[in-house]
C-alpha cells in the first residue's frame, strides 16, 4: 500500500502479466485500441448530428477499463458511471450494439432507451452505464453482496470518478463494504478533472483520494493507469483480495481523458493547458506506452499495429452502418420495459392500471 | 377458517412464509434483527432465520437500498425496511431512480424485484420530518409500484404478493395500525395471497362513496356507520389498497354507483393520492357526477408536533361526515 | 422602453442585479464560476463578482444544498445552482426536510431565504435519471415554493422575486429554452420585478383554456395559433407561471370564460402540476365545466434516450391539437 | 492529535480551565444538574403521557453540551439532532419553554409544532433539534460558512451521535469544510450505541471515528466525555482552530447515554449489560466526577451541591406547573409559521393561493 506508485516496478514480470500468452497481450492491446477507433468514429458521428445527448469518451483511459476487466472470471461483475463506451467494449459487448444504443435504434444495447450514458449487457456481467454521478456505488456493493450471498467466488469492479468519491452514497457503501466484508473493489478513475474543476478543487484529502479507504479501515492502492503491467498486476491482487477474503479496496488509477468532459464541453481547452494534453498524449498514453513495450517485447510489430488499428476502424465503420440502417424505436416501444410484469404479461399485470396515459 | 391476528403479527406472518418459500429472501434494515424491529415487525425473525437471511444495517439509507437494488439485479430478493418511510428522503435517488430505472434505461435486461416497507404515517407525535406520507409521491414514477394496506389480512396478503412481483414495491404501512386486530386466512387453507393492483369495498353503500387507503379506511368506515346511523345516509367505502397499479374500474364502479364521492387521504392536499384520484374520476366518469369530488386531506402545513392537536391536522371521522353533509 | 434578450441572458441579468443590489447574495453551485456554468447562465459573473459571490462546489449536492440553507437561517441569501433540477434526487433530504420544515418545527424562528434553481425539463435526449420535472413534486410540499417561468422577461422577473422572498424558493427553468429570445424590460425604467403567484394569460380566446406552465405554454401558444387558423377555434393560454403560490383565481376565471379545458404538463401523468390542477377546477368551477377537464402529459415511462422518438414522448403542439379537437 | 487521551493529563490546569472562577465552576456544575433535573422530572411527566412522541434523554452526556458550550462566545453558534435538551439548557434556554414544547404547548420554544426534538433558540445562536440523522450536518457548516461570510470571528459547534457517521451527507460536509475551509466544529458525542446497534455494528473505522476526518486531511482529537475540564481544554483548542484559522475539526467525545435511544426503547437492557451501565454510572459519570473534583478543590461542599440538586428540581418542577397551565395550540395554529411572507402578511403573500386545504 502506497500513496505513490514506485516507477522503478517492472509489472510486466508479476506472475499476472508473466502469465499473459502473445496472443493474450494482443488481445489486450487491440480491445484498447477498438475502443479508441470506436469512440473517434462515434465523435464523427455525434459532430454529425447523428448520436443525442451527451457523449463522454473516454480515450486516454483505456487501459483502466482493459486492465481490471481482463483480470475478470465468470463470477466477476462490472458497473460504471455515465463514461461508460470502454468498459462495454472490455467486457465483449460489440460495437453493434453500443454504436446504435447511440444511434438511439431498437438494435442498441437498451433498445435505444438509454443512450451513451447507460450501456447494459448482464449476460456479460456488465451492470451498465449510470449517469447520476455516485448512484451507481451502492449497486456496484449490491452486486457483490450479492454473489457473497449467493454463494460464488466473485467480486465486483466498480467504477468512478475522481468527481463522484464526494457524493455520500460513496462512503455509505465503503463503511458497508468494510463492515460486512463484500467483495467490492472501487475503482476510481482519476483522469484529474470533474468537468472543469481540477482535483485540487474538489477534493480535500491527505496523499491522495484512495486514501480515503483507511478512514473505513479498508486496504487501498494507487496505479499508475498508464501502464497496463501496473494496471492489472495491482487489480488482481484486489479482486483476489475480494474473491478470497471478501474484503473490499479502494484503487485509485491515475489516468487522463484527452476531450472534454463531454463533447458539450468547449472549455476544456481553458482549464487544462494544451501542453497538459499534449504532455500526457506523448508520454503516458498507454496505447502508445503498451505499444512500445510489445514491440520491445517482440510480442508486436508496427505493421501488425496499423492492421489491427484499421481493423478496428473497419470494425466501428461498419457498426455506424449497422446503426444507421437500424429502425428507431416506435412510439410503441416508449411504454415498455417499464415493469418486468407487463412486459411478460403475467396474470399480476392484467390487475390494475400500470400506465396513465392521458 | 381464519384467525385473529394484529396487523403487525400478519405482516410478519407473510415475511417468516416468503422467508421459508424461497431462500434467496432476505429481509434488511435498521435494528431489524438483533433488536426484533424498531416497531417490532421483524420480532424472532433474526432468531428463526439467523445472521444471512436477517440483517442490521448502519444508518446508510442510500447505501443500504442501493445495496438491495444491485443485490436485486443479481437475483436477491430483498425485503428493505425503512424504520419510517420518512428516511426516503436520504435515499430519493436510490428509490427513484436506480430502482424505479434500471429496467427501462436497459431495455429490460435488467429487472429489480426489491421490497422497501415500512411505516408511513402521522399521528404519532413525531413532527415534521418523521411524518411524510409518500404514497402519491412514490407512485408518480413509472416503474415503481406502491400499495398501502389497511387491515392485517390485506397486509399480509399484499407483502406476500410484492415480494413474488419481479418489480419493485413500496409497501406502506402505518405505526397506528400495528395494533390492531383483524381476521387473516389460516395458512392452513391455502396460500393468502392479495394482488396488487386490486381494491376492496369494505362497505357497501349506495348514497355516496367514500374512496380511501391505509389508515383513512378505517375513518372512512366509522364515518359511514355514523352517516347511517345518524343521518340515513347509506355510503360506500372503496379501499384503494393499491395506489400503483390502481383499481380504476373499481373507482368508476362506485361512481357510477352512488354519483358522489369523498376522498380521504392523509396526504397533504397540493398532489397527493387524492388528487390523481380525482383527476381519474374527471377523466373517467364525469358525466357520473352529481357533485363535484371532494376530499378530506391533511391540513396544508408541515405535520405538527402537539399531541394536543395533531389529530386535527388529519383526516378524522368527524372531517369526513362534515364534508359529506355539506355535499347533501 | 424593453430589449430583445435570450432567456439566458435575463436571467443573468436578474442574477446580475440582484447580486448588486445586495451584497448578502451569494451564487453557488457545481461548474458556476470559473466554468461560467454547464450552460452558460452565469457567464463572466465570477469574473465581475469574484470568488466571495460566485462559489463553485464540488459534486456533493446533499452538502452544499444543506451548507446554503444553514447560511440562509444566519442572512445569507444563497442562489444554488443544480446543474440539472434531476439532481435533486440526492438532496431531497435538504430540500423537503430542512428548507420546507424548519420554520414551522421552529415555530417560526427560524426562515430560510434560499432560491435552488436549474433546469428542469425532459426533450434532450439524457435519458432517464437527467429529465426529471419536478415542480408538481416539490409543490406539494408546504413550506416551499416553486416556479416554472416560460419566457426571458418572466425569469428575469421570476428570479429576482424569488431572490427577495424569505421564504425558499424552486425556480424551475428549462434547457430547450435558454437560447430563446423575447422583449425583456429595460432597467432604466425601473425594477423589473414578476411576483410569485400570478399567471398570466399569453393569449385571450373564448373557446377554450389551455393551461400550461414552462416550455408547454410556448406548445400551447402554438397549438393555439393552428386551432384558430386552421379550425376556428380560439384557446386562450394561461401560463401559470408560479405553482406555489399558485394563482387559482386566473385558473377559475378562464374556465369561466371558456367552459372547455385542456391542461399541457411535462410531467408523468400520475400526479404533477396537471393532476392538482384538475382538483382545483374540480373543486373551483365544476359547474362551469362543459366538458371533463382534460391533460396532455408525457407518456407514462421513464424519459427515452432516443433523439428519433423522445419529443413523440412529451406534450406537442400536436398533441394539444389533437386532444383539443377530439373534446369539440 | 490522539488517538486516547492519556489519563494522566490534567486538564484542569490548562488555560482554558485555570481560568475559571469559582462561580463559574459552580455555573457549570449547576448547568449539568440542572439538564439532568429537567430530564429525569421530564421523564416522569413522559410516563404519565403528558409528553408525546419520542423522548431521547441526554442523561449521562451532560458534561459534552456544557464543557463544549460554555466555551462560547457571542459569535459561535450550535445546531444539534433530536438529543437535544441538554444543549438547548446549556445555550441559556428556560426550562419554562423547553418543557412547554415537550407539552406540545403554544409557550413552548417552537410553539409546540418541534417537540421534543426540535428546540429552537436563534436569538441564543441555538438552531435547533433535528430529527433526521445527519440531516444537521449540512445545516452546521452552512452556519459555519455564513459566519465567515458575514465576516464575524466565530465558529459552529455541530452536534452529531456515532451512529450518525454513516450518513452520505455527513462525509460530504467534511470534504466542503475542510476544501473551503469553513469554522466547523463537529462534535461526534459517542454514547456506543446506536439504538441498539453498538459501535462496532454500525461502523468499520480505524482507530476511532474522529479518524475518519484524516480522509480529508483534517485536524481531530478523541476526548474523554467524563471529564468537563478535558471537554474544554481540547474543544477550546478546536474552537480557536475554526474562529482564527478557518479551519474545520472533528471531535469524538466519549460519553454515555443512561436510558434507553429513547423512553419507548424496551431493550436497552438487552443490547447493553446492566454491569455496563452501573460501571459507567460509577466510574465516569460527568457530574459525579465534577462534583468530586470541585468538592477536593474546595469550590463545592455537598450541602451546596444538594441545594444545587434542590434547586433545580424545583425549577423542573416550576416548569412542569408553566407547561400544565400553558394554553394548547388551536386548529388555526396549524396553518401559521409555515411561510415567512404569510406570517407577515406581505404584499407577495396576498398574491396566488398558498395553502391548498380540502
Ligand atoms: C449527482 C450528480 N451531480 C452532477 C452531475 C453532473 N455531472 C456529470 S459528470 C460530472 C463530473 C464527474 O466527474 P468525475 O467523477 O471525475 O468523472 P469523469 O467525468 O472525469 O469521468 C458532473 C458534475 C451528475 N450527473 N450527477
Ligand atoms: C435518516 C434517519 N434514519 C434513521 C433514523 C432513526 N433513528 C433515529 S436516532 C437513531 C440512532 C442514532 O444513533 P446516534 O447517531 O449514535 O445518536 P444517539 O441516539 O446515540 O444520540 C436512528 C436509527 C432517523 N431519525 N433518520
Ligand atoms: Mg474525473
Ligand atoms: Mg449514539
Amino acid at each position: 500500500m502506497s500513496s505513490a506508485s514506485s516507477p522503478s516496478l517492472d509489472f510486466a514480470s508479476s506472475p499476472v502479466n508473466h502469465a499473459l500468452t502473445p496472443e493474450r497481450k494482443i488481445e489486450l492491446y487491440s480491445q484498447m485500441v477498438r475502443i479508441r477507433r470506436f469512440e473517434q468514429v462515434s465523435l464523427k458521428y455525434y459532430q454529425a448530428g447523428k448520436i443525442g445527448g451527451f457523449l463522454h469518451l473516454y480515450i486516454g483511459q483505456e487501459s483502466v477499463a482493459v486492465g481490471t476487466i481482463s483480470l475478470a472470471g465468470p463470477d466477476d461483475h462490472f458497473i460504471t458511471a455515465y463514461r461508460d463506451h470502454g468498459h462495454a467494449l472490455a467486457v465483449g459487448m460489440g460495437m453493434n450494439e453500443c454504436m446504435a444504443e447511440m444511434y438511439g435504434k431498437q438494435t442498441g444495447c437498451s433498445k435505444g432507451k438509454g443512450g451513451s450514458m447507460h450501456f447494459f449487457a448482464p449476460d456479460k456481467n456488465f451492470w451498465g452505464g449510470h449517469g447520476i454521478v455516485g448512484g451507481q456505488t451502492p449497486l456496484g456493493l449490491g452486486l457483490a453482496y450479492g454473489l457473497k450471498y449467493l454463494g460464488k467466488e466473485g467480486c465486483c469492479l466498480c467504477f468512478l470518478g475522481d468527481g463522484a468519491v464526494n457524493q455520500g452514497a460513496f462512503h455509505e457503501s465503503l463503511n458497508l463494504a468494510a463492515l460486512f466484508g463484500i467483495p467490492v473493489v472501487y475503482v476510481i478513475e482519476n483522469n484529474g478533472y470533474s468537468m472543469g474543476t481540477s482535483q485540487k478543487r474538489s477534493s480535500a484529502y491527505r496523499g491522495c483520494l484512495a486514501q480515503r479507504a483507511e478512514a473505513y479501515d479498508m486496504e487501498w492502492d494507487v496505479i499508475d493507469g498508464s501502464d497496463i503491467y501496473e494496471v492489472r498486476a495491482k487489480t488482481h491482487i484486489a479482486m483476489e483480495r475480494a474473491r478470497k477474503e471478501h474484503q473490499p479496496t479502494v484503487l485509485e488509477i491515475d489516468t487522463y481523458r484527452y476531450y472534454g468532459h463531454s463533447i458539450a464541453d468547449a472549455n476544456h481547452k481553458k482549464y487544462r493547458t494544451p501542453e497538459e494534453i499534449e504532455h500526457y498524449k506523448k508520454n503516458h498514453d498507454p496505447i502508445s506506452v503498451f505499444q512500445r513495450k510489445l514491440i520491445a517485447e517482440g510480442v508486436l510489430t508496427e505493421d501488425k499495429a496499423a492492421e489491427i488499428n484499421n481493423a478496428a476502424r473497419d470494425e466501428a465503420n461498419a457498426a455506424v452502418k449497422f446503426a444507421e440502417e437500424s429502425p428507431a424505436p416506435t412510439i410503441a416501444d416508449i411504454s415498455t420495459d417499464v415493469y418486468w410484469e407487463t412486459d411478460h404479461q403475467t396474470e399480476a399485470s392484467k390487475i390494475g392500471r400500470h400506465f396513465f396515459d392521458t | 377458517m381464519s384467525r385473529t391476528l394484529t396487523y403487525r403479527e400478519a405482516l410478519r406472518e407473510g415475511l417468516d412464509e416468503e422467508l421459508a418459500r424461497d431462500p434467496n429472501v432476505v429481509i434488511m434494515g435498521e435494528e431489524v434483527a438483533q433488536y426484533n424491529g424498531a416497531y417490532k415487525v421483524t420480532e424472532g425473525l433474526w432468531k428463526k432465520w439467523g445472521d444471512k437471511r436477517v440483517v442490521d444495517t448502519p444508518i446508510s439509507e442510500a447505501g443500504f437500498i442501493g445495496m438491495g437494488i444491485g443485490a436485486s439485479m443479481l437475483g436477491v430478493r430483498p425485503v428493505m425496511e425503512l424504520m419510517f418511510w420518512s428516511f426516503h428522503s436520504v435515499a430519493f435517488d436510490q428509490l427513484v431512480n436506480n430502482a424505479a430505472c434500471v429496467r427501462y434505461m436497459s431495455g429490460g435486461l435488467c429487472h429489480c424485484p426489491i421490497v422497501v416497507r415500512g411505516p408511513a404515517n402521522g399521528g404519532t407525535n413525531v413532527g415534521a420530518t418523521h411524518s411524510h406520507i409518500p404514497e402519491g409521491l412514490f407512485a408518480a414514477f413509472p416503474g415503481l409500484k406502491v400499495c398501502a394496506p389497511a387491515t392485517p389480512a390485506d397486509v399480509k396478503g399484499l407483502i406476500k404478493a410484492a415480494i413474488r412481483d419481479n418489480d419493485p414495491v413500496y409497501v406502506m404501512e402505518n405505526t397506528l395500525l400495528y395494533g390492531n386486530s383483524g381476521e387473516v386466512p389460516d395458512p392452513a387453507d391455502g396460500d393468502h395471497v392479495v394482488p396488487l393492483g386490486v381494491a376492496d369495498v369494505k362497505r357497501e353503500g349506495s348514497d355516496i362513496s367514500l374512496i380511501a387507503h391505509g389508515r383513512s379506511v378505517l375513518h372512512a368506515l366509522k364515518a359511514a356507520e355514523t352517516l347511517q346511523d345518524e343521518h340515513g345516509i347509506h355510503a360506500e367505502v372503496l379501499d384503494l389498497r393499491s395506489i400503483r397499479p390502481l383499481d380504476v374500474e373499481a373507482i368508476v364502479k362506485t361512481v357510477k354507483k352512488t354519483n358522489r364521492v369523498v376522498l380521504i387521504d392523509e396526504s397533504k392536499p397540493f398532489g397527493g393520492v387524492a388528487a390523481m384520484v380525482t383527476t381519474i374520476i374527471m377523466e373517467n366518469a364525469f358525466d357520473h357526477l352529481d357533485a363535484p369530488v371532494q376530499r378530506v386531506c391533511s391540513i396544508d402545513a408541515p405535520a405538527i408536533y402537539s399531541p394536543h392537536i395533531e389529530n386535527e391536522q388529519l383526516p378524522s371521522p368527524r372531517r369526513i361526515i362534515e364534508k359529506v353533509l355539506k355535499m347533501a
